[in-house]
């Protein structure tokens, strides 16, 4: 009997090492994470991502540190310390350093009573790309439409007729500047209210040009309001241009190109006085606008004018449509400047544009098929 | 000459434009140089603009134009902001920039918001006008129209409206914004190529 | 001048803007051309302080200082090229000004035609054909309708292909080049036309609400930020 | 029959007569503080049950209490919509002793959002530092999404006074990771809402509830219906049924008048030298007013709203008969 006891005792005694082994064990736990450098795809090579997964029980180990050094010239500098607290969650830290090509070094630590050790340490070099493999597919659609738009334009030189359907808002601009003189009223002209660097702007200076053209040989006054300071220059210069061409450079005032207001509302305001109190003829807003589209719009259906619209922001589309005579509907402002001059050259680029997007639309229905039948080599490598 | 360089210019800086988009590692070395010259010629954009304004304001003056003391009130708006904005900016304990605040806060937002909130009067007379049964197009304009504007307020039993509301804007209007997108798309880049390659050059003005 | 002064400007002011929707009178006059004072005088506060002093005149010292002889020539290229807007002051000269204006419009063209292609063109023609992997004209939603057809499943099935015919149909209408007699455009236009209409219509009234409730809070400025000053002040 | 004057007078409303109506209808409800009553939809609801749970839980174990965070996303443009949505919820949490942090998303709404926690803290007597915090501009929008996934300290240093987040605030210490947030929502007129689903609710899994602008709210809905988002506050209505929620609460708390109650709420109160509170501890008149009417401003906003959509729907079928009797007057001739 007293063998039992003894054995008892003794692997008692193993037991409760082993039970006091255990909970000094957690000083031996070895902390295990998945510390993860990424470099960043179709970047300018000065974006990573750190990835960081604590692999410890959150009870084993509350807290990690991370330190994150970039290199510069030899010299280690520190960019980033942070402190996780282990919650099991992946924590993924985008980050980026100024140059391109630095070396960046990652380094994990764990406390243990009062020291910080270093268990685990990445390090990875950035790098940039030459071609944005995202982009590829935009940027060869951009060389191919450009080579369409040579064949056509050597095309349209060449002679050959080319037929442009009829837009409805461009062909009223004529009889609606016909009778503002009638009526012995100005035109005013809106180029959009946004910056030169909106390609809808540029758009609205090709077709002010036209609209410059036809008030020149009608001798109608034409007030030209613009809010942003670029626009203003290339807006005198095209109104110059217009009045020059129509051979009437005398009738051209330069005070008539003027900038209204510098603020969204302020030209709103601005522009809402001048009508009420010149009261136009014919109002043309065509260009790029937000919400003081409907402002303008109704004001100059307040004063009588015939008002031609036109602009790609797709949310003021519906507002020029319910308060308008004429709107022209997104594209149709970007075609407007080959409508209006009839030059070959413009034609021909009308001509490209329409075949360009017959090809995209047939790419697209084919990508249709192909998707519903479980091919998407189109749709990843072309459409996205 | 006056034409041709320029032309020449838009050509290079068009490519310039083109590539820089199309390569990160090109973007990322060179874009900054070029925004430093787009900040430099905006800013002085914004100078000849002031001075466009005062002397649009100054000929209204100068032909007893009947506004023209309200012209006055232009001169003093600017440089009462312009003034008390540079000083404020440089001294900010001052009351010059207590000032600045209070104009901000108490001249221009009130005239902002207030020209924003004349949409609430203008969106009704536009609607009233618009949306009359003429031809088949108006009164698809006007059906869809009056079904939001009820879904967007209903309660109760005109709950069914909301569910219709709630489709028109996924399905209709969803697919018509994507196709005018997209067309909008084809035509920012037929006119940027268009200026790039010189086809169109109204943007420079006259003379040869 | 305490909040009450302040506040009773800005309600001044809130009236005159206001006043304009009876006529227009010297009050929105007033207002107006103030308006019109005060957003030049911030535009050139705001352009001075966020774009000519950061961007403009600190790298060129820092170039200067720093001895970096490539960026200062750029910067004062720049700068020069810049100045050339002014000529645009000048009656003889102001055909220097075309150089700031070829090498701004010229930039920002080429910057816009790979974004507008990429996000505006490929990715919306992408997102007709499939979203996130699921084919638009899905035959399974179609052949789930069929086994229990209730409105959700209705609306699964048909939700894809509508919008698909729509953007093909809409983008078919913008054609310029091709007669009307052409089959393909001569059958889209009136489906097209109702898409628009429909869009159009539902895009106009969904916006409503949020105007109205604008002015709310400018009857809220008056009426519970003003009133309440008077009332505690001159009663 | 004067067929035609009927449809001539029908058809040609005068503008200025058409916005004098307008001005007057919608100028009544808010001059009469009309306030409108609305049914409670399930979306809001769930929102003020989820920081009805967190009281609960809070009261249940006072050691491990939750938080409320209020992501200020909204510029001044868009505060008739937004800002009763925020003052209800800063009034929801305060009256349930939760604490509140907050920060703003947008660099239009980092003034405006610090002055409506301190004006709305006055009103529940809540120290800065300790019941609430503000942390000023939350940019990059990235990192601050991913921030209290670990440690918000390490993001959000600083407060919006600039004072060092590891050692001036108690509330710090206790709330920092998002396992210690009851409830995140972001009040927003852009879609910035989407940004904290994606991040907050997708990486770790937090609870998220929107209060969006009327124009945005549809966008929500998918999230709504898939449980990312625990509920939603849509453009006004969605205020005001929060709002409606809050004040009868607030009446069942506070027994006696709130303008009573705030006057007397720092009546014999010498504030300490180094006063805590970023607000004066006294009330001026306008000040009591305003916190009074703050109260019911989105329940105003809904009665003028109902109203001018009546009237427009109205001058749609008016225009709409006087063409049809045009017609009919033109087909008979």
């Amino acid at each position: 009997m007293r063998k039992y006891i003894i054995l008892f005792l003794v692997s008692l005694l193993i037991f409760s090492v082993f039970a006091q082994e255990t909970n000094t064990s957690d000083k031996k736990i070895t902390p295990k994470a998945e510390l993860v450098l990424q470099d960043r795809a179709n970047d300018g090579g000065t974006g990573f991502t750190l990835t960081f997964k604590p692999q410890n029980k959150p009870e084993e180990l509350k807290t990690y540190f991370l330190r994150i050094y970039k290199e510069v010239n030899g010299e280690e500098i520190l960019i980033r310390e942070m402190k996780v607290n282990n919650s099991g969650q992946t924590v993924r830290m985008p980050m980026s350093v100024q140059k391109a090509n630095t070396n960046v070094i990652a380094r994990a630590y764990y406390q243990k009573d009062g020291e910080v050790i270093e268990f685990k340490e990445k390090s990875l070099s950035t790098k940039g790309e030459w071609v944005d493999s995202a982009r590829l597919s935009a940027f060869i659609a951009a060389i191919l439409f450009i080579s369409m738009i040579f064949i056509y334009v050597k095309k349209a030189r060449s002679g050959e007729e080319l037929f442009v359907r009829r837009i409805p808002g461009l062909g009223e601009i004529n009889d609606a500047i016909g009778r503002a003189t009638e009526m012995g009223k100005p035109v005013f002209y809106i180029p959009g209210t946004s910056t030169i660097r909106d390609v809808a702007t540029l758009a609205s200076l090709n077709i002010l040009r036209s609209v410059g053209r036809k008030a020149a040989e009608y001798t109608t006054p034409m007030k030209v309001l613009i809010q942003r300071p670029l626009v203003l220059g290339v807006a005198q210069e095209v109104v110059q241009e217009a009045y020059m061409s129509a051979g009437r450079p005398d009738l051209y005032n330069e005070d008539d190109v003027y900038l209204a207001a510098a603020g969204q509302f302020a030209f709103a305001s601005a522009a809402q006085g001048a009508m009420v109190r010149e009261k136009p003829g014919a109002v043309f807003l065509l260009g790029m606008f937000w919400a003081e589209s409907l402002l303008l719009a109704e004001t100059a259906n307040s004063v009588g004018a015939i008002q031609i619209a036109g602009t790609d922001a797709t949310s003021q589309i519906p507002f020029f449509i319910a308060a308008c005579d004429y709107t022209l509907i997104g594209e149709e402002l970007y075609a407007a400047s080959a409508y209006l001059s009839r030059e070959p050259k413009l034609l021909g680029t009308l001509k490209a544009q329409d075949y360009f997007k017959g090809l995209l639309l047939i790419i697209t229905i084919l990508a249709l098929f192909l998707d519903i039948v479980g091919v998407d080599i189109i749709v990843k490598y072309i459409l996205s | 000459m006056k034409r041709k360089y320029p032309m020449i210019l838009t050509f290079i800086f068009g490519m310039i434009g083109l590539f820089l988009k199309a390569s990160p590692i090109l973007n990322e070395k060179f874009v900054d140089y070029l925004l430093l010259w787009t900040a430099a010629i905006s800013s002085f954009a914004v100078i000849y603009s002031t001075f466009n304004v005062v002397k649009h304001h100054v000929l209204k003056i100068q032909r007893k134009h009947r506004d023209m003391m309200y012209s006055y009130v232009t001169f003093v708006g600017i440089l009462l902001m312009g003034v008390t904005g540079f000083v404020g900016h440089y001294l900010p304990q001052s009351n010059w920039k207590l000032l600045y605040d209070n104009l901000y806060q108490f001249v221009r937002t009130p005239l902002d918001a207030t020209m924003f909130s004349l949409l609430a009067f203008y969106i009704s007379s536009a609607a009233y006008r618009a949306f009359r049964a003429r031809e088949w197009q108006a009164t698809m304009l006007l059906i869809a129209g009056f079904i939001v504007m009820l879904g967007r307020v209903a309660t109760g039993p005109l709950m069914i409206f909301a569910d219709i509301t709630n489709w028109i804007m996924l399905v209709p209007t969803t697919a018509v914004m994507r196709a005018i997108m997209i067309g909008v798309g084809l035509g920012i880049t037929s006119t940027s190529i268009k200026i790039i390659l010189g086809i169109e050059t109204s943007y420079l003005g006259g003379g040869k | 001048m305490g909040l009450l002064a302040w506040t009773t400007i800005g309600v001044i002011l809130t009236i005159a803007i206001f006043s304009f929707l009876i006529k227009d009178n010297p009050l929105y006059k007033f207002a107006e051309h103030l308006f019109v004072g005060v957003s030049v005088g911030y535009l050139l506060v705001v352009t001075f302080t966020q774009l000519f002093i950061p961007r403009v005149y600190q790298p060129t010292k820092n170039a200067f200082n720093s001895g970096d002889v490539f960026m200062s020539i750029w910067m004062i290229v720049g700068i020069i090229i810049g100045i050339l807007f002014l000529t645009r002051l000048t009656e003889k000269h102001n055909w220097l000004s075309r150089y700031p204006i070829s090498i701004t419009v010229g930039f920002y063209s080429g910057f816009a035609i790979m974004p507008s292609l990429y996000t505006r063109v490929l990715r919306q023609l992408g997102a007709t054909v499939s979203e996130d992997g699921v084919s638009m004209i899905n035959f399974q939603k179609i052949g789930l309708f069929f086994k229990n057809p209730s409105w959700a499943n209705l609306y699964e099935a048909t939700y894809g292909p509508l919008i698909v015919i729509g953007v093909l149909t809409v983008l078919i209408y913008f054609f310029f080049s091709f007669k009307n007699t052409n089959p393909v455009i001569k059958y889209t236009r009136k489906p097209a036309m109702v898409y628009m209409m429909v869009g159009f219509g539902a895009a106009f009234g969904y916006t409503f609400m949020a105007r109205i409730s604008l002015y709310v809070d400018r009857m809220n400025f008056i009426i519970n930020e003003w009133w309440p000053l008077v009332r505690v002040n001159l009663f | 029959m004067n067929l035609k004057k009927i449809s001539e007078f029908l058809l040609n409303f005068k503008k200025k007569y058409i916005y004098l109506v307008m001005f007057v209808l919608i100028s009544t409800p808010l001059i009469l503080k009309v306030t409108q009553e609305t049914y409670e939809t399930k979306e809001v609801k769930s929102i003020y049950q989820r920081v009805e749970e967190i009281y609960q839980h809070n009261k249940e174990n006072p050691e491990d209490k939750l938080a409320l965070f209020i992501s200020v996303d909204f510029a001044p443009s868009t505060k008739a919509e937004c800002d009763p949505m925020m003052n209800a919820m800063l009034r929801h949490a305060f009256l349930r002793d939760i604490p509140v942090l907050g920060w703003a998303g947008v660099p239009q709404g980092i003034d405006y959002g610090l002055e409506r926690f301190n004006t709305i803290a006055k009103e529940y007597n809540k120290k800065y530092g300790e019941d609430y915090i503000y942390l000023g501009y939350a940019y990059p929008f990235l990192q601050a999404a991913l921030a209290f996934g670990t440690d918000v300290r390490i993001f959000a240093s600083t407060d919006y006074y600039g004072k060092d987040t590891y050692d001036n605030y108690p509330i710090m210490e206790k709330f920092n990771n998002y396992n210690q947030l009851g409830l995140f929502t972001s009040i927003t007129g852009t879609s910035l809402a989407e940004g904290w689903i994606q991040y907050a609710n997708g990486l770790f899994n937090q609870d998220v509830a929107a209060g969006v602008t009327a124009v945005n709210a549809s966008r929500l809905y998918p999230f709504l219906q898939s449980g990312q988002l625990v509920g939603m506050m849509g453009g006004l209505k969605g205020a005001a049924e929060y709002e409606q929620m809050v004040e009868r609460l607030e009446k069942k708390e506070i027994k006696k008048d709130i303008k009573n109650y705030l006057s007397g709420l720092y009546k014999n109160y010498e504030a300490p030298e180094e006063n805590p509170r970023k607000y004066d501890t006294s009330y001026t008149k306008t000040e009591l007013l305003k916190s009074v009417n703050s109260r019911k401003m989105a329940r105003q906003g809904m009665a003028a709203q109902k109203i001018a959509h009546f009237y427009v729907i109205a001058l749609i079928i008016i225009a709409n008969i006087g063409y049809l009797l045009k017609k009919r007057y033109e087909s008979r001739r």
